[in-house]
């Protein structure tokens, strides 16, 4: 962590960026913020730790409105959601520096708590990241830090950054699950069993719009959801088709374009997981037109915006067929 | 034989077939491919108008029916799909069915084969007899 | 609001005889909007048309819904009456209850409930109509012709002569196309080469005809008023400047064993070659692939014998590129191919023919020079058996649906030629109807019959037999007597079915014109506009569009040749105004958009933004009127709704599909 | 002080549920929320918050407020029939009740919210106190007390036994109706537990923490400060700290087709979506800083203002837990006392 | 809905106006008939059906969307209906991952020539949606009184 601190730091002195993108302490040992930093002092309060899940890229989108560089930290997954942004314009390369960071994968308090842990005053992380301890009201407990993991790292992309002016830190390897596992699962049940799936998921939405928000391909100035313009837009959680609606459109919206950086299920307040219809699309688009990686350069044209001669017909592109 | 009574075979006939006869544009091709035209009473190409105007008991008096030998020349080349071959077939399951009780069973078959017989007459006479 | 009028047309009774009209007009007069609601006999009548016109006036309507037959029909009638009213002509909309609704359902009941139900749709549609302006853009005074055969030919001259310039393509190293192969033609007996040739001489002649041979269309963008195409000119290796077109290195040319294509492979033609005597160009190509300078490296007898130096072994295909405002598609027909006829023998026996092969025989340059001989012997048939409708009128994928109309004349043809130039050779056609409407057609038949003595059987041929001693054996079916026929025959012929040109799958598909299920363009209307592709701009001439024999082709040659001259003559085309319009405040400028439209009609412009108090530069998709031609693709891609289809607007479909579902 | 053993505590729902509707914290697919009891209703009593705050008993998030239909060119409006059944929620907490409170404020206070109060009306609040309370709790700061909760009923976790304490003439009726399911419980147990909670408090994190400064007369001050400047940025305008909150009251009015007639419905709006209070004339809010601005000026200054100094939040820390961008009305208020010290 | 009375299901078909729009209109011209439940929405092109015109016509309480286009390579627009392709792929497999009854939804592709194929596939669809039943599980309930 120190390392990137000093790195800032030189890169601020030296004048090749103006403002630094990262995490800030937050007043638990559990809840860093993302911060801007715009000079030496204000980077003592930097913190790059398993709490640091935030993916930094959307927030270039604004940062590219600033005058001069920002010097932004990226995980390799982030580095995905990056080139997306770059191949869509909604960013602007010169006006970024990218230090790719290592990473270990990501923790959450939501799942140390998913463990029936309560009260909790500190956790710390062990230098390897091999265990957490966490300290609360009602005494001390161990986690192991894979079960703390977000379920992306678990399925992790991979430990290369795709885009980076250069790299710090050593990343680990995570994975030990199938990506596709749960969607394969859901495909695999009956159409009733899979509505109630959903039904039972899809009713917890509150239409926060934390999922959207925070998602690196819903970078819309005004999403068609609140747009007045064509009467789609929504707001009432009315536990009928409404919620389904927006999850659908917005995945499709997204389809090609999603690099399955997890943000919307890490942020969804209602633990829905909103990945398994991206992944969804992911495992279709692999399937139908090809191995595809959103994000994987900034150049590719996306399944959605391209076509071959012999594509799957939509009547075979369903199990059983229209 | 009453009315209703053919109205309901013609119907049967054209269910079993398969057959439109609607289809037909009475080009006689199935009469010109027929290798047993000679000893029909009804011409392939009849069958098709017999089927039409529910002429079913002419049909199944016909020696026709057990003239054809199902070369399948007519379902063959019929330009139109109406395959007249199907409609003497289906006709012959008509009667073979009121028959009744008179069918032939797989295992008696092998006592009734000539050696000689060419395969082409045995499969019409599966055709004929197996139901 | 818009102050809506709803006119309901009868159609006569094609409407009000399963559409309660009456009380459509009831219904829709609560819809929110409407404030005019009537019905009319024919509403497409100057009368009906009157009606529009007079409520527009005194109800100062601001958008009309009419219900009537397909938009496709009338659209633009209604749009030009309501233009004439002082309305913008993009504030109608047309509400289909004739052939999305009366013609298709009995129900009084459910038929006027769905033309209500339509109705709702178009008026909910038109609540959200803007008036919208078409554009304009400018016409290239050129026309393009696809194909050199007396199609093609007769719209080139027809076209050149109005004063338009005009280019061909055609495949083959010569104009000429199906005709050229043609010996005699029906019903006067005149000899093809005769009537063709002056025309092939004269296209060639014209200041305003420009003949590209041994060419093909590659690439075809733009739109009506302004295609840009590339035509590839395949390598000819003889330098056409150069050639005096003496001949001597096709009688040189020691590779001669490759079957003419001409003569239907009947006999054979050198490597270089010219594909028949009278062929326009005069200038031979070397077929490369049985060239022996090509295969070996070894040869090159022409080069050493032609005089003027006009052999180019080093020639390489050329690409030329030409701006125009009307294409022609006269790509003309094949005979079907006859691999899934066995019972025919026509793979079996050198002595079953197909009649254009026939033509061939007959003909004096052809491979028998004129004699009518077996090809198997070269004996004189005493026999000759004919056969109709093969492949013609099938429902089964081995032939055709369709009728292909020539046969039954061109068969007449063939048997009283015969009957007439050798008395003592018998001929039998067998045929399942002889159709034969047209000018002195059944007269030529009835010739053949009364004064030649041809025998027609009505009925069926089941199968040709190829006997040991050479002979065919034809057993058919005498329908009329009952009796089967074995009949011994020393030539079979064979009507063969026609179908189009296999290389207009292509084309279509460069110029986005239509094609039916057999591969025949589909004309615009099928009765009203039957020269006409759906495609602006493109025309339709001879049998790509449908069989037909010459004088019908030649005709429609004109018919095309005159929408083309009526399109080249104006010199702006307004555009169509139904196009992608962005919303600046909305648009992200991901480029989503630009990857989808066909026509490159969207750019990005970075431009400073007012969005509510923000000022900010921004990135934002700008539209090509001119190029965009509306097709929607970019409005689906745009995830954030900034781009829109003006006249299909996501608004005005989601209106409609509510007034459906309602 | 009455008493029911744990084991027997669907008995209570059952018998409760014959009178009235119920409402319980339940879990389903992995998250505790208020729900309508039924037989098959997973109740969980165990998990402290719920995510979303109870309060949509009484506001629900979306709610019909009248239907519009056309018989032919004239137009007949159907109002919604106000709530006319009598329900319970079972297991609010301390928190949860005193946000119900500043509900009331601002609904029953002239103009009267006729919909928010039928519901007040007919609705009985049986509350459960914090047992375990934990880190991102501070109820404390505003003077709640989650041992004692104040409602129609009090109840407490004790041993095995869930205890029962009728507070108000609601809780009465509501225990006579439950009577033969009680027997009599012990006091003095139930003091003890009180005791262990309000230990527990005591060393909560965020118990200390000092509103010094935060009161209706703050406005021009903590409105023009620069705080504001850096601290919005990582919110990522969700309104997710909005529906969890038990004190957020803002709605929006909007109309849904349904192709029969048109409802005209009223849901929860958020402060930080950009569409809030959007007016004809565009928004008075452009931009993120003066919608995130607005959500804690109001729970901290301008609802005290206008109530007597009563805040707008009542410390629950649900937006705490739930910020998707670990932003929260306690960093704010952190970093404003930051501010003040290098003043 | 009463028991007694035959299901009449919503259908919306969405035809563009080159290929099938006119092969509608060939089927009416030809009397070729399929049920009166079947509404078209004229569209350009095939690849104008936004997926939220689907979910839309399904959420206002259609039983069946439809969505027709010129045959691939056909297109007017020349490219319009691969795309068109690629996202009802998409969509439609989405729906069955949701647990939507396969068959509510169908992309048909149907020339200006095929007034017959129209009208076979509205039978045909009609039919299928009628097997499938009243659309509950994506409608919205304050359409359904």
């Amino acid at each position: 962590m120190q390392e990137l601190i000093n790195r800032a730091k030189e890169l601020l002195a030296d004048g090749t960026v103006a403002r630094v993108l990262g995490w800030k302490k937050g007043d638990m040992s559990y809840n860093p913020e993302v911060a801007y930093f715009n000079n030496a002092e204000e980077l003592e309060g930097f913190v790059y730790n398993g709490f640091c899940a935030a993916n930094l890229s959307k927030y270039l989108i604004e940062a590219s409105k600033l005058e001069g560089k920002t010097l932004v930290f990226l995980k390799p997954c982030d580095s995905y959601s990056f080139n997306q942004l770059l191949k869509e314009h909604r960013i602007d390369r010169d006006k970024t520096y990218v230090i790719g960071v290592g990473c270990k994968g990501k923790i959450t308090v939501e799942k140390i708590r998913d463990l029936g842990i309560k009260g909790i005053e500190s956790v710390e992380i062990d230098e390897n990241c091999e265990n957490i301890t966490v300290k609360t009201l009602y005494g001390d407990k161990t986690v192991a830090y894979a079960d703390a993991m977000l379920e992306r790292c678990h399925v992790c992309k991979g430990k290369e950054h795709v885009v980076s002016d250069e790299v710090i830190g050593e990343s680990r390897d995570t994975v030990d699950a199938e990506r596709f596992a749960e969607v394969e699962r859901i495909e695999a049940m009956s159409p009733a069993e899979k509505f109630a799936f959903f039904k039972a998921e899809l009713s917890k939405c509150i239409r926060c719009n934390a999922c959207r928000n925070v998602c690196p391909a819903c970078s819309c100035r005004k999403c068609v959801f609140d747009s007045t313009k064509f009467d789609s837009a929504q707001k009432a959680n009315v536990d009928s088709f409404e919620e389904k609606m927006f999850h659908i459109i917005r995945a499709f919206h997204v389809a090609g374009r999603c690099t399955d950086c997890g943000e919307c299920s890490r942020v969804c307040p209602q633990g829905i997981p909103l990945h398994l219809f991206n992944r969804k699309f992911i495992k279709d688009i692999n399937k139908f037109y090809g191995e595809f990686k959103a994000g994987e350069d900034a150049e590719t044209k996306g399944p959605l915006t391209n076509f071959t001669f012999d594509d799957v017909e939509p009547c075979d592109a369903v199990k059983g067929g229209n | 034989m009453s009315f209703d009574k053919t109205k309901k075979q013609a119907e049967m006939i054209r269910e079993i077939s398969g057959v439109n006869p609607y289809k037909c544009m009475k080009c006689g091709k199935c009469s010109a491919s027929c290798p047993s035209f000679n000893e029909m009473d009804i011409k392939p190409h009849q069958f098709v108008s017999y089927v039409l105007n529910d002429d079913i008991e002419a049909l199944a008096n016909s020696k026709s029916l057990w003239k054809c030998l199902s070369c399948f020349a007519c379902i063959e080349r019929c330009p139109r799909d109406v395959k007249p071959g199907k409609l003497i077939d289906a006709a012959r399951q008509l009667v073979v069915r009121e028959r009744d009780g008179d069918y032939l069973s797989a295992d008696q078959i092998p006592e009734k084969l000539d050696p000689e017989l060419p395969q082409q007459l045995l499969v019409s006479a599966f055709r004929r007899y197996r139901r | 609001m818009q102050r809506i009028g709803v006119f309901v047309c009868h159609c006569g009774s094609n409407i009000a005889a399963t559409v309660d009209v009456k009380k459509v007009v009831e219904i829709v007069k609560n819809e929110p909007g409407v404030v005019h609601a009537e019905d009319y006999q024919y509403m497409c009548s100057e009368a009906g048309q009157a009606l529009i016109a007079k409520a527009i006036a005194e109800k100062n309507l601001t958008g009309i819904v009419v219900c009537s037959c397909s938009p496709r029909m009338h659209e633009a009638t209604f749009r030009k009456a309501a233009e004439r009213a002082g309305l913008n002509p993009y504030m109608v909309e047309i509400a289909n209850i004739r052939e999305h609704c009366s013609w298709i359902h009995k129900n009084i009941e459910e038929a006027t409930e769905k033309a209500v139900i339509l109705a709702r749709a178009a008026i909910a549609k038109v609540n959200l109509n803007a008036p919208l302006k078409a554009g304009e853009s400018r016409v290239t005074k050129r026309a393009l012709v696809i194909g050199g055969g007396i199609a093609g030919i007769q719209t080139a001259l027809d076209i050149a002569d109005a004063g338009y310039e005009v280019d061909i393509v055609e495949k083959t190293p010569s104009i000429g196309g199906r005709m050229s192969q043609l010996d005699k033609t029906f019903p006067t007996l005149d000899c093809s080469a005769c009537i063709l040739t002056p025309k092939m001489v004269e296209a060639a002649a014209h200041e305003k005809i420009t003949i590209y041979t041994y060419s093909e269309v590659e690439k075809v963008s733009g739109f009506v008023g302004d295609f840009t195409v590339d035509i590839r000119k395949k390598a000819r290796s003889v330098d056409m400047d150069k050639c005096t077109g003496c001949g001597v290195c096709q009688e040189k040319c020691p590779s001669k064993k490759t079957p003419s294509e001409f003569n239907r492979g009947l006999g054979n033609r050198s490597a270089i070659y010219t594909p028949f005597a009278q062929a326009i160009p005069n200038v031979p190509v070397i077929d490369r692939d049985a060239c022996l300078k090509f295969k070996t490296g070894k040869c090159g007898v022409c080069a050493k014998v032609c005089q003027a130096g006009a052999i180019d072994y080093e020639q390489k295909d050329e690409i030329v590129t030409e701006k125009y405002g009307a294409i022609v598609v006269a790509t003309g027909f094949d005979t079907i191919k006859l691999d899934n006829y066995d019972e025919y023998a026509y793979n079996q026996s050198k002595d079953v023919i197909t009649s254009l092969e026939l033509e061939r025989v007959m003909n004096a340059a052809g491979p028998t020079k004129g004699h009518l001989e077996r090809l198997s012997d070269g004996k004189h048939p005493k026999e000759i058996v004919f056969i109709q409708c093969v492949g013609s009128r099938c429902s089964d994928d081995r032939g055709k649906p369709y009728c292909s109309k020539i046969c039954c004349m061109y068969t007449a043809k063939h048997a009283m030629l015969i009957r007439d130039k050798y008395p003592d050779v018998n001929v039998t056609v067998f045929y399942i109807d002889v159709r034969t409407p047209g000018k002195n057609f059944d007269e030529f038949y009835r010739r053949a019959v009364e004064d030649y003595g041809v025998n027609y059987i009505k009925g069926q041929v089941g199968k040709v037999a190829p006997q040991p001693d050479g002979s065919l054996l034809v057993q058919g079916v005498d329908l009329l007597d009952n009796k089967q026929i074995l009949k011994k025959a020393d030539m079979v012929v064979l009507a063969t079915a026609i179908e189009p040109d296999p290389s207009v799958r292509k084309i279509a598909t460069m110029l986005t014109a239509s094609i039916d299920t057999n591969n025949f363009l589909t004309e615009s209307h099928a009765k009203l506009r039957p020269v006409e592709s759906p495609t602006a701009g493109v025309f339709l001439s001879g049998v790509c569009q449908g069989p037909k024999d010459i004088p019908e082709t030649v005709a429609q040659a004109g018919a095309a040749a005159v929408k083309a001259i009526g399109l080249l003559a104006k010199d702006k085309l307004l555009t169509n105004p139904c196009t992608a319009k962005p919303d600046e405040l909305l648009c992200n400028g991901c480029s989503a958009c630009a990857n989808v439209c066909p026509y490159g009609a969207i750019t990005y412009e970075v431009k400073l933004i007012n969005d509510h108090g923000i000022r900010e530069e921004r990135r934002v998709a700008q539209v090509n009127n001119a190029l965009c031609q509306g097709c929607g693709a970019c409005t689906v891609t745009c995830p954030s709704g900034a781009m829109d289809l003006q006249g299909f607007s996501n608004r005005q479909i989601i209106a409609e599909v509510d007034a459906i579902c309602r | 002080m009455l008493k029911i053993a744990k084991v027997d505590l669907s008995k209570l729902y059952a018998a409760i549920a014959e009178t009235a509707d119920l409402f319980v914290p339940a879990k389903t697919a992995g998250q505790t929320n208020y729900t309508l009891w039924s037989d098959e209703t997973v109740v969980d009593m165990d998990t402290l918050k719920t995510v979303k705050s109870p309060k949509d008993v009484f506001f629900p998030q979306s709610e019909n407020l009248y239907t519009v239909n056309k018989v032919d060119k004239k137009y007949k409006i159907t109002p919604e029939e106000l709530c006319n059944r009598d329900f319970v929620v079972f297991g609010m907490k301390a928190c949860d009740i005193q946000g119900v409170k500043v509900l009331d404020k601002v609904f029953l206070s002239n103009p009267v919210d006729s919909f928010y109060k039928a519901r007040r009306d007919h609705g009985t609040i049986v509350a459960l106190a914090c047992g375990e309370p934990e880190e991102s709790c501070f109820c404390k700061v505003f003077g709640i007390d989650c041992a004692e909760p104040d409602a129609d009923v009090a109840c407490w976790f004790v041993g095995e036994d869930l205890c029962w304490k009728a507070l108000t003439e609601k809780g009465e009726a509501l225990t006579a109706k439950v009577a033969e399911l009680l027997s009599e419980g012990d006091e003095s147990a139930v003091e003890a537990k009180k005791a262990e909670i309000r230990a527990i408090v005591e060393k909560l994190p965020y118990s200390n923490l000092s509103l010094e400064g935060w009161h209706g007369d703050a406005t021009k001050e903590k409105f023009d400060s620069p705080v504001w400047d850096e601290l919005y940025k990582p919110c990522l305008a969700c309104g997710t700290c909005t529906f969890v909150c038990p004190t957020c009251q803002c709605y929006d009015i909007k109309d849904y087709d349904t192709g029969h007639g048109v409802q005209r419905y009223r849901c929860w709006d958020s402060c930080m979506y950009s569409d809030f209070t959007m007016m004809a004339h565009g928004n008075n809010r452009t931009s993120q800083l003066q919608r995130f601005r607005q959500r804690f000026m109001h729970k901290l200054v301008y609802f005290p203002a206008n109530n007597d100094g009563m805040y707008s939040c009542v410390g629950c820390g649900r937006c705490v837990d739930k910020c998707p961008a670990h932003l929260n009305i306690v960093k704010v208020i952190k970093a404003f006392q930051k501010e003040e010290a290098a003043k | 809905m009463p028991m007694n009375e035959e299901f009449k299901p919503k259908i919306v078909a969405f035809c563009c106006n080159w290929c099938s729009y006119a092969g509608a209109d060939l089927a009416g011209s030809s009397r070729l008939a399929y049920p009166a439940d079947v509404k078209i929405i004229r569209v350009p092109c095939s690849c104008r059906v936004n997926p939220m015109f689907i979910l839309r016509a399904f959420e206002k309480g259609a039983d069946g969307v439809i969505i027709c286009g010129c045959h691939p390579g056909d297109c007017h627009y020349s490219t319009g209906n691969y795309y068109a392709r690629r996202r009802m792929a998409m969509l439609f497999s989405m729906l069955e991952y949701i647990g939507i009854e396969n068959g509510r939804t169908r992309v048909e592709w149907v020339s200006a020539a095929e007034g017959v194929k129209f009208s076979t596939t509205m039978n045909d669809f009609v039919a299928k949606i009628k097997s499938l039943g009243e659309n509950v599980r994506l409608g919205d309930i304050r359409c359904k009184n």
